[in-house]
C-alpha cells in the first residue's frame, strides 16, 4: 500500500527535514498502530523517544488523517486506504 | 466595571466608519467590540501584532500580561516596542504604544509571570483571553483557567517558518488539555531564543488571532473553533484541519472533569519552567 | 548609494539573532536583508504593517510614498500610525515609526502622489517594491514601473473581509497587465472608504507583502510568484492558485512589448483618480 | 453535467450574496464560453454589464477552473468536466 507521510512543526526535523514523503509499505503494516513503528524502525535515524512514546505518539503530536485530527478517524486503530496522507504535527509553543 | 456603551459616540461613528460600512460588523458588532474586554497574555512576537489590531479596532477594555522587558533582541518582529523603550516592561510598553493609538481605550499592563495564584481571578474580569506566550507550563494554566472562568482563549503560536492556531474552549470545541492531555516532553520544546523565528511569521499569526478575537467580540462566528490553522511561511501554505471535538475524558473539561480550581504545579507538570530565561536547553 | 555591509557588526548579530538562528536565513540572508532597499507604495492598512516588519527586520534602506495625511478614519487599522500625528503626512508618520523601531535603517518619506513624472526614477533607486496602494492607476503605474526597471513587485490589495497577493515580475512571473491587460470599469472598483474593510484583513495582507519581500532579499524563493493568495477572513479559508505565465502580447512584458516609458495616461485610461478623495461613487 | 461556481473578491454582491453554488447544466452548456451566458441568464439578477463584456468576462475578472488561472486552461474554449469548480474573481484595489 502507498501513503503519503508529511512531518511539520519542527518533526521534520528527525527525518533529516523530510517535509513530505511517499511510502510503500510491508503488507503487514494495516492500521496508524502498525504504522507508527514502522516509521520509527524505517525511516527515523535516532532519538526514537521524539516520536513514539509505548506504542502511541509521544505527547505533544498531533497526528492527522486526510486533514482530520486521528481522534476523529479511531486514532491507533485507523485502518489506512490506498492512498492516505498521515501527518504529524509537533505542536509549536514560541511566540 | 466599566459601564457598557448603549450607541456608538460621534466620535466612534467617524473613527470606526471603515467597520460600520462593513454588514456583516455594522453598528451592533462596533458596539460589541467596545464594549468588549480582552486580556491578552504575552506582549512578544505574537502579542505585539494582536495589541495594535485590537486597540485600534476599538476593543474597550485591553489587559496585557508579561513579565519580560524590552530588549534590542525583541524589536526584529515585536513590532509594538522601540528602541526607546528598551528596558521597560513589556507589558507598559505595549499599553502606552495601544493608548497612543487609541485614546478612547482602557488599556491596563500586568507587569508579572501569570501563575497559579493570579490567574484565575484576572481572566475572570475579561471577555476574551489570547494566548500570546512561549511556553507549556503558561498554555496548560491559560486553558484550565479560561476553562474555569469559561472564557474562550484565542491560541497561537509560532517557531521557524511556521504558525499554529486555534480558538479553544468555545461554542463546544475542545480545549487545549482535550487536544494534549499530556505535556511534551521538555527537550522536545524549542522557543524561539533556542530555534529562531522569521519575523513576520509571528505578525501573521498575531493578526489572525486579533481577527477571530474581534469577530466573537461582534457576534461574528470565529473561523478556527475546532480547526487548526497551520502557516507554513516558506512555501506560503494555509492549512486547515478538523480537530476533535472535547474529550469526554478531559480532566479540564469533560464529563467528569475533575479539574475544580489550579491546584496542579504547571511549572513541575511540564518539567520546565514558565520563564523562559531559565528554560533548559532544548534539542527538538 | 549607500554602501554594501560586508559583514554584520556585533548589534546587528545580537539584534537580529532570531534570524540568524534560522539556517533558510543565516547570515548570509540577513546580509542580504541589511543591505536591501524596498520601496512601499503606500502607507495605509497595507503599507502600516509592512513597514513595520520591514524595519524590524532591518532592510537598510526603506521609502515609503504616500501623498495622504493621517485622519482619525485610518487609526482603525493603520497601526503605523498613532493619534498625535493625526494631521501629518503619512510617509513621514511611517518613517518616523520606523525610524523608533530601527534607527540603524535609513528611512525616507516621499510626501507626494506617485505619477509619471516621479514613479521610473524612484522604483530604479530601490530593489523591491512594495505595492500597498489602494487603486487600479497607481496599480498600472507601478506595474509600468516595475517592468520598465527590472524590479520584483510584492502586489497586495484587502476590501472587507477579502484580501488578494501575489509577486509580479519576478522569476518569470506575470506583470500586473499580463493577468489584467484591461483596466476595471470604474463602477466596478470599490476603495476601502466606500466599501469597508475588517482592520486585521489589511494587518494579514500587508505582513505577507513583508513576509515575501524579506524573502526574496534574503536569497529565499518567495511563495508567490506566479501565484495568487486569496484570502477570505470570515470564513478563515486561504486558498493559493496557479496563475498564467507571461503573456506573450502583453504590451508592458510580452515578445513584442511597446512599453518604453510611462507614457500612458494612467488615471484617464482607468477612468479614475489616483487620489480616492476624489474617485467616483462605487457600485461594486 | 454538475458543476460548482464561485464567486469572490465582490462578484457574490451581483448573486445576492451567493459565494458558492451548486449547479446543473442545460446539455447545450458545454464550455466556458456558454457556460458564461448561460450564467448571466440564469443566475444573475441585474447589472450584467458588471459580469460580462461582449463574449467574455468584463475586465478586473479573473476566472479560475480548478484553482488555476483560465488561461492555463484554454480559456473560452475549455471543455467544462463533470465536477469541475469554476471560480469568478473580482480584483481587489483597496489597501
Ligand atoms: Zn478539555
Ligand atoms: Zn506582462
Amino acid at each position: 500500500m502507498k501513503l503519503t507521510l508529511e512531518f511539520t512543526g519542527g518533526m521534520e526535523l528527525l527525518f533529516q527535514g523530510t517535509k513530505k514523503v511517499s511510502v510503500t509499505l510491508p503488507e503487514k503494516v494495516t492500521t496508524v498502530k502498525t504504522l507508527l513503528p514502522w516509521i520509527r524502525d524505517s525511516l527515523l535515524k535516532s532519538k526514537p523517544d521524539m516520536f513514539m512514546q509505548g506504542d502511541t505518539v509521544r505527547p505533544g503530536v498531533l497526528v492527522l488523517i486526510n486533514d482530520a485530527d486521528w481522534e476523529l478517524e479511531g486514532q491507533l486503530s485507523y485502518e489506512l486506504q490506498e492512498g492516505d496522507t498521515i501527518v504529524f504535527i509537533s505542536t509549536l509553543h514560541g511566540g | 466595571t466599566r459601564k457598557k456603551k448603549a450607541k456608538l459616540s460621534r466620535n466612534d461613528i467617524h473613527r470606526y466608519s471603515r467597520h460600520l460600512l462593513l454588514p456583516e460588523i455594522s453598528v451592533e458588532g462596533q458596539l460589541g467590540i467596545v464594549n468588549s474586554s480582552m486580556l491578552v497574555v504575552g506582549a512578544g512576537g505574537l502579542g505585539s501584532p494582536a495589541c495594535l489590531y485590537l486597540a485600534s479596532a476599538g476593543v474597550g477594555r485591553i489587559g496585557v500580561v508579561d513579565y519580560d522587558e524590552v530588549e534590542v533582541s525583541n524589536l526584529q518582529r515585536q513590532v509594538i516596542h522601540d528602541e526607546e523603550r528598551v528596558g521597560l516592561s513589556k507589558s507598559t510598553s505595549a499599553t502606552i504604544a495601544m493608548t497612543r493609538i487609541n485614546s478612547q481605550i482602557e488599556c491596563i499592563a500586568y507587569n508579572y509571570l501569570l501563575d497559579r495564584s493570579t490567574a484565575l481571578d484576572l481572566i475572570k474580569q475579561y471577555d476574551i483571553v489570547l494566548d500570546c506566550s512561549d511556553n507549556p507550563p503558561t498554555r496548560y494554566l491559560l486553558n484550565d483557567a479560561c476553562v474555569l472562568a469559561g472564557k474562550p482563549l484565542v491560541s497561537g503560536a509560532a517557531l521557524r517558518f511556521e504558525g499554529q492556531l486555534t480558538v479553544y474552549n468555545h461554542h463546544g470545541s475542545p480545549c487545549y488539555r482535550c487536544v494534549f492531555p499530556a505535556p511534551p516532553p521538555p527537550e522536545t520544546v524549542t522557543n524561539c531564543g533556542d530555534g529562531g523565528v522569521f519575523g513576520p511569521v509571528t505578525g501573521i499569526v498575531g493578526t489572525i488571532q486579533a481577527l477571530e478575537a474581534l469577530k466573537i467580540a461582534a457576534g461574528v462566528e470565529p473561523a478556527y473553533c475546532g480547526k487548526l490553522l497551520m502557516v507554513d511561511a516558506m512555501s506560503g501554505a494555509f492549512r486547515t484541519i478538523r480537530l476533535r471535538g472535547k474529550r469526554k475524558e478531559c480532566v479540564a473539561c469533560g464529563d467528569g472533569a475533575t479539574l475544580t480550581g489550579l491546584e496542579t504545579d504547571y511549572e513541575m507538570w511540564c518539567g520546565m519552567k514558565a520563564n523562559d530565561k531559565t528554560q533548559s536547553l532544548a534539542v527538538l
